[in-house]
């Protein structure tokens, strides 16, 4: 059984139809990339996964429970997580209150932070110092009392993802990590998420334009257009397809 | 708790204890009035700066729960209260048996209030920014007239808070300790509610509500959280504001009191509750002080508000806490 | 943002010195002036009010001054605003008290108000007379509050006696404001007395304080065919609703009670409130010297015709100065006493004794309004 | 039919909540006020003109002008100085300084004007012109109507078709995108506010003639109402604002005539949340779902 399972998913929102009979699935400790044209669906393939969207049809499968329809944070607390394309941190708390916040938002206890006995002080500590262990394996612990919304954006992203391993999923969802990126971050950004996948036993899919940076990274590539899936496959495959390269060529995208 | 907390906590109590039987022999009545009155004004904007200023849900109808606190608590004294007081009072002195019975008006007045806000909030907060602020001012009014259509609690007469078949029982409460033990307490509460990681989530639904649902942050449930915690401390200064007064009028609650509240939270910094502390104070007392100034002193007074706001836009303090990390280590 | 500051800055001296300003004027010892406070809606919804009795008041002081004061002092008035505030004609009252040392409080004219400050005046025991809280409740707060107005349930019953005896009225409307006790206690009234009297209320209606539409309620009042429409509210809202009756074709009287009492009346009402009746405190056209000297002296300072809220407050005053000469002290008890002794003290709004729930047992007239004014009709005497 | 009226008054003021909304996403508190302002100077305008004794449309049209161009500068001072400083602070902060203004011309209207209740000029001699059964029409309450309507109409032409409303438009949808195409936003900002203010000034003149008692207070309620109107169609939505305000006005009236007084001002709230919990952007407005 996959860890997700996605099954002849439509997605329509009034008359648009965003995504057509998707299926896909995700095995346990894989690397995942969705490619496409802006608008192929991609980020929406995500919403409905997280539960932002409802699917208009078809079935989203989460280590063989049913998620679709269910509210984002129950599908959070199920083991999904996710960054955004246009990076949402919280950005009036510090860097280190973002982490704290996601190890924390799952099991809160009002009255045990009002009386904070011995144990509440405990834990407090011990959140503080995953938070900061956290950052520093993602070589943020400098920025760990900075305002998340005054860091460098490379830095936001890489925050981005920290908080979203903070919630300890099994999957984690990247939404166009290296966008704004120059090579040489890109380069690191690809050797941190496999390394992530690795330490924190992680599957991952991410969303990219760019093939070349999903190329030596994914095992399988998943192409969209139009909200329809025209290729899948190891990446060297899909590169050649006809149809991936008609669709990249005819948006004008360069990307390929 | 720790010792050296509960330490603290005992002196705060003696504290408190000496304020009580102090302040009224130095302070006249009119004095002691203002003092209390800004206690209340403490307690209402704190609770407040917990919806507007931590979770980021814009309510402008924070006075409707501070009625329903203050006529509920006011109906419970004077009509069950006030029995049981003077059957306290046969077994216990004076002051001792009314120390024994005003938790329980305050109390009442609280839950109260609580379920209100659980009742208001839950549909409401499905809304946004100023629909929701709107809403709230909705249901507020929509408390006030309520009330005022209320014969047993006075309608537009008001209602008194003392008990025509309980002459014994002294049903009004102006003590100082009082007052500003529960805004202390309140202050902790909150304080300790919001800064702590657990209580991130409310932060982190007012910087972003679909980020903060990522990472697994039931949002609605936290916004209904904070408004009903809220609504139990504004029912709670509601009780006060009744028992201290001895007298309540729907007119004291109308949108003008919602809109001062929000004057609170705002100017002192949305995000900081000694900010709330701090303009809540100062505006409470303002008009009295600027009594010399005759007609124009209601004139100075919103002039202030406007040339306070041009000069600090995000609040006195911003999000920034005075002294507060000193007041962690003492309490923490 | 330099400029900002230095407004900031100016701003809080401005509250400083404000704060300060009063600090030096405490303290009146036993050889000054006799402090007397009122407080009072200067400002706010009913503002009118306030400055009413106000001015009364003021006068009624500076003629006792100009006769060399009482007890051989000059009399100083110092009034504070409660801008119209439940709570803050409490924290007035207390500041007279407690920082300007008053001998005695005057005011409020709004029930609630009274309601809310009177327990202060209790506690410090300090006198207190409302000139014009006509709820009964208001001096049941305790032994040193009084009223220099007759209550509710008196008034009310003198207009349900003038509409059935008088007018000889079978079916009467009432339209009345159910947000002011004030309204809603003179409907009660009017209510249980009339249909004792063998009359019948056909319709009850209801208006809100600030209401400036009641074509919806006259228009109901009007398909139950009513031989008068009682409607005790203020003049604010009294002449908007003649107004508006006369708009819809109802032509029988209005009657209305003290609330009634102000030019703005007959400003507002035009030709709509001719041959309306409201009961009053007193008529400006009485023949009474008294009330002639009054209104003229009035007039005179104010360049208005005195409405009931200066009489009152006038009468308030009077009483408080007669109460001080009989008492030969100023202190507290005392001059509760000497003002619960008050007989026959000659007032502009009749003659005046204290009864013994502290309440001004007084006649009360009624006044036609003819010819675009206010005219003396017939006295209710005190029952 | 009194309700219609009423609701043309709202209306006009629900206008100047919506458009100022629109652009800058601010609740003008201060604008009941502005109403308030518009009303006294219009009984000031009229004593002044000498047209306060002789009733004529002439009348009429001279006082609403000076009313208008009165609260138009008062407008143009509040926003020169209360919000133009705080366009890039915190949102709240000019929510604040809008209740500020609004008590602040509270309290110096109480010292300016006098505390006192004044009683607007009657400007048309009032006269039934059309009854039938319990419904009466009156000269007055139609040239309340009809200007209010004349005034929707004049701004809808001016929002729909010159530049200044296309500007408007513009900088509603999207302020920065709007001053990039060299729009002058500042100068659209406080345009919207002139005109809102011209308005809510005509609302003040046209509730003289039908309810002459007017008072620094008076703006208070209808100003509060009128935001309810105009959530109540959409904040920011401009035909909203005119629907939500006629709405409010009907309800009101037939609530007061058929039900109860009592609820009068229970109702207009009661029926906001209803609407808002079937409708959470109102009748017009259009829900925004945010991108994610």
């Amino acid at each position: 059984m996959a860890l997700l399972e996605i099954e002849n998913l439509t997605v329509r929102f009034g008359g648009l139809t965003s995504i057509s009979k998707l299926d896909l699935a995700v095995e346990s400790g894989a690397i995942v990339a969705l490619i496409g044209p802006n608008g192929a669906g991609k980020t929406t393939a995500f919403n409905v996964v997280t539960g932002v969207y409802e699917p208009t049809e078809g079935s989203v499968r989460f280590e063989g429970r049913q998620i679709g329809g269910r509210p984002p944070h129950a599908i959070s607390q199920l083991g999904i997580a996710r960054t955004f394309q246009n990076v949402r941190l919280f950005r009036g708390l510090t860097a280190i209150e973002n982490v704290r916040a996601a190890l924390a938002a799952a099991r809160r206890s009002g009255s045990a932070d009002v009386l904070r006995p011995p144990r509440w002080r405990r834990r407090e500590a011990e959140l503080n110092e995953q938070a900061r262990s956290l950052l520093e394996r993602l070589g943020l612990a400098r920025e760990a009392d900075a305002a998340a919304g005054g860091l460098p954006y490379g830095e936001q992203r890489l925050l981005e993802i920290a908080r979203a391993i903070a919630t300890r999923p099994r999957l984690l969802l990247l939404d166009e990590p290296a966008a704004g990126m120059n090579p040489s971050e890109k380069q690191a950004l690809r050797e941190l998420v496999a390394r992530l996948r690795e330490e924190f036993g992680l599957s991952i899919v991410l969303i990219e334009h760019d093939v070349r940076f999903v190329m030596d990274l994914c095992e399988r590539v998943t192409v969209l257009d139009h909200g329809e899936k025209i290729a899948e496959g190891p990446p060297d495959t899909v590169r050649r397809d006809p149809r991936v390269i008609e669709a990249y060529l005819g948006t004008g995208g360069g990307a390929a | 708790m720790s010792r050296s907390g509960w330490i603290t906590v005992a002196a705060c109590a003696l504290v408190l204890l000496a304020l009580d039987v102090l302040l009224p022999r130095v302070l006249n009545p009119y004095y002691a009035t203002i003092v209390i009155r800004i206690g209340i004004a403490v307690i209402a904007a704190v609770s407040l700066q917990l919806v507007n200023g931590f979770t980021g849900q814009f309510s402008i109808g924070h006075a409707g729960f501070m009625a329903v606190g203050a006529y509920v608590s006011a109906a419970f004294s004077v009509y069950v209260g006030a029995g049981w007081l003077e059957a306290f009072a046969a077994v216990l002195p004076g002051p001792l048996a009314r120390v024994a019975y005003y938790p329980m008006a305050l109390a009442a007045g609280g839950v109260a209030a609580a379920v209100a806000g659980l009742v208001v909030g839950i549909p409401a907060l499905r809304l946004r920014g100023d629909y929701l602020a709107i809403a709230t001012l909705g249901f507020a009014e929509v408390i006030r007239i309520a009330i005022l259509n209320v014969d047993a609690v006075g309608g537009a007469r008001g209602f008194s808070v003392a008990a025509a078949d309980h002459p014994g029982a002294d049903l009004r409460f102006e003590g100082f300790g009082t007052v500003y033990a529960v805004a202390l307490v309140t202050i902790v509460v909150i304080s300790r509610l919001v800064y702590s990681s657990g209580g991130l989530s409310f932060r982190a639904v007012r910087e972003d509500e679909v980020a903060a649902a990522s990472i697994g942050v039931p949002a609605t449930r936290v916004k209904v959280e904070a408004f009903v915690v809220a609504s139990f401390f504004a029912g709670v200064a509601g009780a006060l504001f009744a028992h201290s007064e001895g007298y309540v009028h729907t007119n004291s609650f109308a949108f003008l009191r919602s809109f001062e509240l929000v004057v609170f939270v705002v100017l002192g910094g949305l995000g900081s509750i000694t900010g709330a502390v701090l303009a809540a104070a100062v505006l409470t007392a303002a008009p009295e002080l600027l009594r010399g100034l005759g007609e124009w002193r209601m004139v100075l007074y919103s002039l202030l508000l406007i040339v306070t706001m041009l000069v600090r836009p995000q609040g006195l303090l911003g999000t920034r806490e005075l002294g507060f990390d000193w007041l962690r280590r003492r309490l923490g | 943002m330099h400029g900002r500051w230095r407004v900031g800055l100016a701003l809080a001296m401005a509250l400083a010195v404000a704060a300060c300003g009063r600090e030096q004027t405490s303290g009146a010892g036993a050889t000054g002036p006799i402090r007397v406070g009122h407080f009072a809606s200067l400002t706010g919804d009913t503002a009118t009010f306030g400055r009413s009795t106000d001015n009364g008041i003021r006068m009624k002081i500076e003629e006792v001054n100009a006769r060399g004061g009482v007890l051989g002092r000059p009399l100083e008035l110092v009034t504070e605003d409660d801008r119209s505030i439940t709570e803050e004609a409490r924290t007035t009252a207390q500041k007279l008290v407690q920082r300007d040392e008053v001998v005695a409080l005057l005011g409020e004219v709004a029930s609630s108000r009274s309601l809310a400050a009177a327990p202060e005046a209790q506690r410090a025991r300090i006198p207190m007379i409302s000139p014009a809280s006509t709820n009964p409740r208001v001096t049941q707060v305790g032994d040193y509050v009084f009223r220099a107005c007759f209550i509710d349930p008196f008034q009310g019953a003198v207009m349900a006696k003038f509409a059935r005896e008088t007018i000889g009225a079978k079916r009467v409307a009432i339209l009345f404001d159910f947000k002011q006790d004030y309204s809603v206690g003179l409907a009660d009234f009017f209510r249980k007395t009339f249909q004792s009297m063998g009359g019948e209320i056909v319709a009850d209606e209801r208006y809100t304080s600030g209401d400036i539409e009641f074509r919806a309620q006259l228009t109901k009042i009007r398909g139950t065919r009513p031989d008068a429409i009682f409607v005790p509210g203020y003049y604010t809202e009294a002449g908007l609703i003649a107004k508006q009756a006369r708009e819809l074709g109802i032509t029988v009287p209005l009657l209305g009670g003290d609330g009634w009492d102000s030019t703005r009346t007959l400003e507002i009402g035009g030709s709509a409130v001719e041959g309306d009746f409201f009961s009053n405190h007193y008529a400006a056209d009485s023949d009474s010297a008294l009330v002639r000297e009054f209104v003229e002296k009035y007039r005179a300072k104010y360049g208005e015709v005195p409405d009931a809220m200066a009489v009152l407050g006038y009468d308030a005053a009077g009483i408080l100065v007669d109460a001080l000469a009989r008492a030969g002290t100023t202190d507290g008890p005392k001059l509760r006493d000497a003002i619960a002794a008050t007989k026959d003290y000659p007032g502009v709004s009749g003659t005046i004794s204290m009864d013994p729930q502290r309440n001004a047992r007084k006649d009360a007239v009624v006044i036609e309004i003819k010819d675009g004014g206010f005219h003396y009709k017939q006295t209710v005497p005190a029952f | 039919m009194n309700g219609v009226a009423w609701g043309g008054i709202y209306a006009l003021i629900a206008l100047g909540y919506t458009m100022v909304y629109g652009v800058l996403k601010l609740i003008n508190f201060a604008h009941g006020e502005v109403y308030m302002v518009g009303a006294m100077t219009g009984y000031y305008a009229a004593h002044w003109l000498g047209v306060a004794g002789a009733p004529s449309l002439t009348g009429l049209v001279l006082t609403l002008g000076a009313s208008m161009i009165a609260c138009a500068l008062l407008a143009a001072l509040i926003e020169r100085v209360a919000y133009r400083p705080l366009r890039s602070a915190p949102r709240l902060a000019p929510l604040i300084t809008a209740i500020g203004v609004s008590l602040l011309l509270q309290n110096l209207g109480q010292i300016v004007f006098g505390a006192d209740p004044k009683f607007f000029p009657t400007l048309i001699e009032s006269r039934n012109v059309f009854e039938m059964g319990g419904l009466s029409v009156s000269n007055v309450q139609l040239t309340v109507l009809g200007t209010a309507l004349a005034l929707m109409a004049g701004l809808e032409l001016v929002v729909m078709r010159t530049r200044f409303g296309r500007a408007i438009r513009a900088v509603s949808f999207d302020a920065p995108a709007a001053a990039l195409m060299g729009v002058p936003v500042d100068r659209v900002i406080l345009g919207t506010f002139v005109v809102g203010a011209m308005l809510a000034a005509a609302a003040g003149v046209l509730v003289g003639l039908t309810n002459p008692k007017i008072e620094p207070l008076m703006g208070v309620l209808p100003g509060l109402k009128a935001f309810v109107a105009a959530v109540l169609g959409g904040i920011g939505n401009i035909p909203g604002a005119m629907v939500g305000g006629i709405l409010l006005g009907v309800i009101e009236t037939l609530v007061s005539g058929y039900l109860s007084s009592t609820y009068r001002d229970a109702i207009a709230f009661v029926l906001l949340i209803v609407i808002l919990l079937y409708r959470p952007t109102g009748l017009f407005g259009v829900s925004q779902t945010e991108k994610v």
